[in-house]
């Protein structure tokens, strides 16, 4: 499989979508195109479709200067890496009260979900997320 | 809007809110709006079907764990009628499951209120 | 709507995927979630996504220097503008006998099936395609 | 792959190619191997069903296109089974459904083909 092999470093989808509701089943179909092209079971692909949801509503939610969710996904054969990032700073965490869920029990998902997840949003910076779902039997 | 919401009268003082579509950051507010509005008109039985719904999240979790402490406060309850594997699982990993009434069917539900 | 006019101006989505035959399932799936954000009926839905991939073909079969395409879609009330473009150039018209289309048909698909159709290939340069869908009624 | 191809003969000298799926730029290849083993093995009778086909573009098109060719040098014939209107749409819009016989069921095709 050479030709895998050499391309891979390529294997590179960037998605950049408003930092708003309304778009985050663009994420959610867009991933789902993505992990469908690795081979992941149908309840797999569910589980990353979450997981890069919770991390968009994360961003829309606790972000409220950001305009912009930048995604990034590089697949290669064996695992599905994503990087969720945002443009703003959350508020020193003051704000983390919004009734609607998406933080404590987003990031617990994500958790629960994906197979390696790093988490940091530092004070006065914007999310970053980055997440590894992994083929299942590919360990 | 990708939620579709109706709310039916069932068996005695339960209402039954039946959701189709997607439950996210952008159609939950629906979800909740209808909700807080059975009880405010003092509706605090609430039978919710999720058997059309075919995805949820956080932020739809959050309505329905909102919705359940407030009829709380008035001895109501919230169940939830689910079938769909995939949504059962995220009410698994939450421990969801142990705080709401989950039936495989309506019928299930209803019997199990009375 | 004055919130809907404010914030018009940031709702653009910018997918980077690989121009490579596998992922133009992505680029059809992300826009069929941005079309299904306008009011389009499931048939302009359809459209727009097949529009999306013949344009994301063309870049495939024809720029073989290309590694990435780049699609915008910007979303107004009323209409989807989406520019499709690709970062390679094509060869000067020698290799455009693919025999599995998505040459001429292709842009032909995409004329009938969008309303403004702009279509720039230049000599040594990659695909430049704008094209705008409008909701049905909006004219 | 999001193509799922199966042959199996039909009446008389007829081959039937169901075809379930997605035809794209990165599935078709796969479509096209199959009709062109058809046609090498001496197969100039193709009833190609895309009942299962939610989705075909140009390349699917260029693929069913060059069958017709290679079969019509032998005096053969290419008819399809589309009942999907979306995808009926297109064999419409590019004209091919003056070359192509396309029907609503594999029964009608048949029968057109006796
Ligand atoms: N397992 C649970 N049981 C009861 N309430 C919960 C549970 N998980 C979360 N909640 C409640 O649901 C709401 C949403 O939680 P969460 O997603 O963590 O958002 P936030 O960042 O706003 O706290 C909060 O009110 C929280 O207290
Ligand atoms: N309406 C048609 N009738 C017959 N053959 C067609 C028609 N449209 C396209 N073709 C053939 O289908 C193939 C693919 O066409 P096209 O998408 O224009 O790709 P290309 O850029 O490779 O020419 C070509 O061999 C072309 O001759």
């Amino acid at each position: 499989m050479t030709v895998q092999q050499e391309s891979e470093s390529v294997n590179v989808v960037e998605l950049r979508i408003p930092c708003k509701p309304e778009f985050v089943s663009v994420a959610r179909l867009a991933v789902a195109g993505i992990a469908n092209r690795l081979h992941f079971t149908v309840e797999e692909i569910e589980d990353v479709k979450l997981a890069v949801a919770e991390a968009c509503t994360n961003c829309i939610q606790h972000s409220p200067h950001a305009n912009e969710i930048v995604l990034t996904s590089e697949m290669a054969p064996e695992e599905l890496r994503i990087v969720v990032r945002d443009n703003g700073g959350g508020r020193s965490g003051g704000e983390e009260s919004a009734e609607l869920g998406g933080g404590r029990l987003g990031i617990f998902l994500i958790r629960s979900l994906m197979d390696d997840v790093e988490y940091r949003r530092d004070e006065g910076a914007g999310l970053f997320l980055r997440m590894v779902k992994r083929v299942a039997g590919s360990t | 809007m990708d939620i579709k919401v109706n709310v039916r009268p069932a068996d005695g003082e339960t209402r039954v809110i039946d959701l189709v579509g997607e439950i996210d950051v952008y159609t939950s507010p629906a979800v909740k709006d209808a909700i807080t509005q059975l009880i405010d008109e003092g509706h605090y039985h609430l039978l919710i079907n999720l058997e059309g719904v075919r995805y949820i999240d956080s932020t739809g979790l959050g309505v329905l764990i909102g919705a359940l402490k407030r009829v709380r406060e008035h001895a109501g309850s919230v169940s939830l009628v689910c079938a769909n594997p995939q949504i059962k699982k995220i009410f698994d990993i939450t421990g969801l499951v142990k705080i709401f009434g989950i039936f495989e069917t309506e019928q299930s539900a209803i019997k199990a209120l009375a």
